[in-house]
């Protein structure tokens, strides 16, 4: 708005108040001439907004209104108009020398780690990483962001500190350089407290000595633990994110964060296509997929388990969709034995009981309208024209609709050890699959 | 991995599997690192110091061991308890076990019971029924 | 019992069941072994695994099963006496690159980074209670084992490798009074979690606010941390396979789930003084359950009236599991507005809860849990199990037994009104206090 | 946290709310060195910064301000959070109120709240002459 000549004066809940200045300042407009309501908004009455409009903006104190008539009226100074560019810093390139104890404090007081001990990362151990890749140090991998900022680049020896202090091995090194070439990071900055998955498949799970039976979700081997880690370290150092009230914003946070949810695809015992063999990669390709999304839950809550007869795992999948949003979809992590299962029902192939679990979880139009999470992110594409959001509003209020567009949206993988046939059920969206032998 | 293997990982001597006394057969586990020697100071210069850590271990308790009941000396004219534990299936593969008992050993009187409480749980009323009534018991435990 | 008996497990549960026997005294236990899965097959498939052979000793299975019971004992299995388990000398000497090695090799660690417990660390760990080093604290155990027990130092040390100051140690004590391991057995993939009131929210610098959850705050990340590896290293949890059984896994197992309560900007009694603590007492509240779900995606979130908080925990409730409790995470603008709506204290909500999330008998009876857990219960006669099989399939009854399965707690930094919810069980509350 | 605060968190150089051009100006303090404890841990290591590299920010001049409001458009965005309408309904109430010759018009932005929405943009500068934007919850 400003750079097209017209004065504007955004208005945010108080709660935002530190995130929309240090937001105008990263966009260049340090003086932006924000003003504030009290928080929140959601769930006020008609009468209870006018009092809101009609008081003082709880950050400067003085009335709101005024505030944004000064806003639109008061002349700018000379530092308001400024133009050029400024540099930002993130400190000298080489912390010490010092004692490890106080460089595990001045990372951990810095903001550099996820708040766990790291292993320092000297440049001896940052070379050895590096000898993970044929990739000079100096290449640029990517650019990354944790939310609609400024991204930031990075080049292949940053992610190797990241790697090291994640407790990465040199030989996971491709793994995590893959990851980051996504630019996607492993810390939103929405109000949600986002969820963030890995899918690997390919040879190099065994190469690893990844975990993808008993216990495979949980911290039982370094490949999982420190990958998963890894990715959140380089979401808060290469894509500035995590900073609470700044570049993260989750009102309650997700325990996922930590490590993220990493999943080798337990290819040996699924009767099911490998997932990166579905994105069109050769079995012997190794391949990272990236998922973003709300959480992920445990099929335990199912009704129609049907323990007596048969356990109807189908039935039970799909009354566990029907408690997500369609904001995201479905990723369904299915023991071996859940799968065989399934196959022994008919589904031989994912694309079959895709197609049955996107046909038969559905909703009424009016349900899905009411969705406060569907009107935010659905309503204004159906007003812009887009498919099948637009059809989705326009239709009679009892007309039964699919909880996502497609099929697709629904992602089958199998990971587990065999002790029970259970599932679990990601509401997280894939979003890139990325070759991890490119970057060997 | 075979039973032997498989005790060693408990810390259980392998002695006891040989039949030697099985009386508080101490072993040490063999760490990676040396296991003992006085905390070496920083010594720059002469390669990385060595320091001294301790074993996070908590004590595990002795292990009781339990001889085991007397064997019979044939199944015929017994009674067989087949005791479900309660997980899936597991009633249904007992009755398959009765039908087998009924074809090819039908001296043998078969009693199906479910333990009652969770899994976890002990039933003593059950055991003293079993103990008064029954010669034997086959239990169910998997999935 | 003196009767001889042949357990059957299926060929999955193989070294589980010879470590089992063999921690519980029966090292050459009698055991066979059938094809897994069982669960889900039909009769005939059934009898295919009655008359085929055991797969692992590759004998028929039957006739393993009768010799089982007949076959007379060998010495060895007539054995008795006592037997010392060995975990190892007390101290390790090496570099500090192959001492981190070592711990993440030999499953001391969760299998990333530690600060290596040097005997300084450790005595430094130990400043932070009264409590004698050597003094023991509990026993734990990760399932149905023998528990082992450890002392002050013992948990020190653990505390020390996930990251501990000092002046957190006494939670820690107090976690690990509990005896309540955060790795468990089964082959259920369970989660865990943890409420810390009082005012040593403040003086640990606990997170409470935005990101509550996450890794933003080193109390909340290397406390939480820290039970995993306690678990491990005191009640010798989380070996897959052996005391770790948990078919898929779960990603909370990391960190666990580490819930500061917003005390100052909830609008309800804090949970320690609902559970009869005063408010200025230190206090940690252990959970257990299946893991932790986002609730703003719930009907209910309505864009046409004003958010009804209270529907939309219902109505996340009504996919949990009664056989766990419920319990709500709400951010305090979630708990702000459910006491304007006139729940003005977290009896109430739980109260509306408990009447207005139902389900019918047949759904009820048709969870897997139900079977598993509840069923029996009935055949004893507990409550409300018992009344519950014996109503009409179409009977709407409540979806947890009793009120007491809800709890609440209040945390988050207000920049949205969210809440979480957990399909989890209240176990104990500790005080911190004493193991200062 | 004040303004002068929070941009320093974000690495921007105090100097530039002092009106001077900016350098780099190294504001994490290397660890102190020197003070080495115990024998072991007290060897000297040196560690690499893990931080990415962010891009310098394109200062943007603000739109020369209104010298009243009076008998001007003013467009009120609605970014799409939750209620962002109806407290912006209350305002254009308020300025019928309060402003009788103001014309207020209310818009909510098409597209996902992240995303860009020119046409609207273009529609204010041809029609309007302020924009308020609502962005809160």
């Amino acid at each position: 708005m400003e750079k097209l000549g017209i004065p504007s004066v955004p208005m945010a809940t108080k709660s935002f108040a530190d995130l929309a200045k240090s937001n105008a300042s990263k966009r260049g407009m340090p003086h932006i001439r924000a003003c504030f309501t009290p928080h929140p908004v959601w769930g006020k009455t008609a009468e209870q907004l006018m009092a809101y409009v009609e008081g003082d903006d709880p950050v400067s104190g003085k009335p709101l209104m005024k505030e944004i008539i000064d806003g639109l009226t008061v002349p700018l100074t000379a530092e308001d108009t400024k133009t050029g560019m400024m540099d930002v810093n993130v400190g000298p390139p080489i912390y010490g020398p010092d004692t490890l104890d106080n460089l595990q404090k001045h990372f951990l007081d810095n903001g550099m780690t996820d708040f766990l001990p790291i292993i320092i990362p000297t440049p001896e151990k940052v070379d050895a990483m590096l000898k993970g890749t044929s990739h000079p140090p100096d290449e640029v991998v990517g650019k990354m962001a944790a939310g609609a900022y400024a991204a930031w680049t990075f080049n292949v020896r940053q992610v190797a500190v990241n790697a090291v202090m994640a407790g990465c091995e040199p030989e996971y090194f491709p793994i995590l350089l893959a990851v980051a070439s996504s630019g996607m990071a492993a810390l939103g900055s929405s109000t949600s407290s986002f969820a963030y998955s890995m899918v690997i498949n390919g040879p190099i799970r065994d190469r690893l000595n990844m975990n993808y039976t008993i216990g495979a979700m949980g911290p039982f081997a370094q490949p999982n633990a420190a990958i998963g880690r890894a990715w959140t370290l380089v979401g808060k150092n290469l894509g500035n994110g995590g900073i609470p009230g700044d570049t993260y914003m989750g009102s309650q946070g997700n325990n996922t964060n930590y490590n993220n949810i990493v999943i080798a695809e337990n290819e040996k015992d699924s009767l099911w296509k490998p997932y990166h063999v579905q994105k069109g990669f050769k079995p012997e390709d190794n391949v990272v997929s990236l998922f973003a999304g709300e959480d992920i839950r445990q099929g335990h809550g199912a009704r129609r388990a049907g323990v007596l007869e048969n356990p109807m795992f189908d039935d039970q999948i799909s009354d566990i969709f029907r408690t997500l949003t369609s904001q995201f979809d479905a990723l369904v992590i299915c023991d071996p034995l859940t799968i065989k299962r399934l196959v022994e029902q008919g589904y031989d192939t994912k694309e079959k009981l895709m197609e049955w679990l996107w046909k038969n979880t559905t909703r009424t139009a009016k349900d899905y309208r009411d969705s406060a999470f569907v009107y935010t992110f659905h309503y204004p594409r159906a007003l812009r024209g887009e498919e099948p959001y637009k059809t989705w509003y326009n239709c009679p209020e009892d007309t039964q609709i699919p909880y996502w567009p497609k099929p697709d949206n629904i992602v089958l993988v199998c990971a587990g050890g065999q002790t029970n046939p259970f599932f679990q059920v990601g509401n997280l969206t894939y979003r890139t699959s990325v070759s991890i032998d490119k970057w060997m | 991995m075979n039973r032997r293997k498989l005790l060693s990982l408990l810390g259980m001597s392998p002695a006891i599997l040989a039949g030697e006394s099985a009386l508080a057969a101490q072993t040490e586990k063999k760490p990676a690192p040396a296991t003992h020697s006085s905390a070496a100071s920083a010594k720059p210069g002469t390669g990385p110091a060595k320091i001294t850590t301790v074993n996070p271990k908590g004590m595990p308790p002795q292990i009781q061991l339990i001889p085991m009941a007397p064997r019979l000396d044939s199944l015929d004219g017994k009674t067989v308890y087949l005791v479900d534990t309660g997980f899936h299936g597991s009633d249904m593969l007992l009755e398959q076990i009765q039908e087998w008992f009924k074809t090819n050993m039908p001296g043998v009187t078969t009693v199906f019971k479910r333990k009652a409480g969770p899994y976890a749980q002990d039933d003593p009323a059950l055991w003293k029924e079993i103990k008064e009534k029954g010669n034997a018991v086959i239990m169910a435990v998997g999935h | 019992m003196g009767i001889p008996s042949a357990p059957i497990i299926t060929k999955a549960f193989k070294d589980l069941a010879i470590l089992n026997a063999a921690k519980r005294g029966m090292p050459h236990e009698r055991i066979c072994f059938t094809q897994h899965p069982v669960w889900g097959k039909t009769p005939d498939e059934l009898k295919v695994y009655v008359n085929g052979d055991d797969p692992v000793n590759n004998k028929p299975f039957l006739k393993e099963v009768v010799d089982a019971l007949t076959v007379p004992l060998s010495d060895d299995e007539k054995k008795s006496g006592m037997v010392s388990v060995s975990v190892g000398p007390p101290t390790f000497t090496d570099t500090a690159d192959n001492l981190q090695d070592f711990y993440l090799n030999n499953g001391y660690t969760d299998f990333l980074p530690i600060i290596l417990p040097t005997e300084e660390r450790v005595d430094a760990m130990m400043k932070g209670t009264s409590h004698h080093p050597d003094e023991v604290v509990g026993k734990m155990a990760a399932g149905a084992y023998p528990p082992w027990s450890y002392t002050v130092r013992h948990v020190a040390a653990s505390a020390v490798m996930a990251g501990c100051r000092p002046e957190y140690f006494p939670l820690l004590l107090a976690v690990a009074s509990s005896g309540i391991a955060s790795l468990f057995s089964s082959t259920n993939s369970f989660a865990f979690a943890m409420i810390v009131n009082g005012p040593i929210r403040d003086k640990l610098e606990f997170n409470y606010g935005i990101g509550a959850l996450g890794p933003f705050a080193q109390a909340n990340a290397a406390i939480g941390r820290a039970w995993t590896i306690m678990s491990k290293n005191l009640g010798n949890g989380g070996i897959p396979g052996d005391t770790y059984l948990g078919s898929v896994g779960n990603n909370l197992n990391y960190n666990n789930v580490v819930i500061a309560e917003n005390e100052e900007a909830s609008p309800w009694d804090p949970f320690h003084v609902q559970r009869g603590f005063k408010k200025e007492e230190n206090v940690v509240s252990l959970f257990r359950g299946l893991g932790v779900v986002p609730g703003q995606v719930a009907r209910g979130s309505s864009v046409n009236t004003a958010p009804m908080f209270d529907q939309q925990m219902s109505d996340l409730f009504s996919t949990f599991t009664g056989f766990f409790g419920a319990l709500i995470i709400a951010d305090p603008l979630v708990a702000v507005r459910l006491h304007e709506q006139g729940y003005d204290t977290k009896d109430k909500l739980i109260d509306w809860l408990y009447k207005n999330t139902t389900q019918t008998v047949k759904d009820y009876k048709s969870r897997n849990y139900s079977y598993l857990f509840e069923y029996p219960q009935a055949l004893q006669g507990v409550e409300p199990f018992a009344t519950w099989y014996k109503l009409p399939d179409d009977a709407v009854i409540p979806h947890f037994p009793r009120p007491s399965s809800f709890n609440i707690v209040v945390t988050g930094g207000q920049t949205n009104a969210y809440p979480q919810g957990a399909n989890m069980s209240y176990g104990v509350s500790v005080s911190i206090d004493k193991w200062a | 946290m004040n303004r002068r605060n929070l941009l320093s968190l974000l690495g921007l150089a105090p100097a530039l709310l002092a009106g001077a051009r900016t350098e780099a100006q190294p504001s994490d303090k290397t660890p102190a060195s020197g003070k080495s404890g115990a024998a072991p841990s007290g060897a000297q290591f040196t560690a690499l910064n893990p931080k990415g590299s962010p891009p310098p920010v394109k200062l943007i001049p603000m739109a020369p301000r209104l010298d009243t409001i009076h008998g001007k458009t003013i467009y009120l965005v609605d970014t799409g959070f939750m209620s962002g309408g109806v407290l912006l309904q209350q305002m254009q109430i308020w300025f019928q109120k309060n402003y009788p010759d103001v014309t207020t018009v209310f818009r909510k932005k098409a597209g996902a709240y992240m995303e860009d929405d020119p046409p609207l943009w273009k529609q204010i500068q041809a029609n309007g002459n302020a924009a308020i934007m609502a962005i809160g919850h």
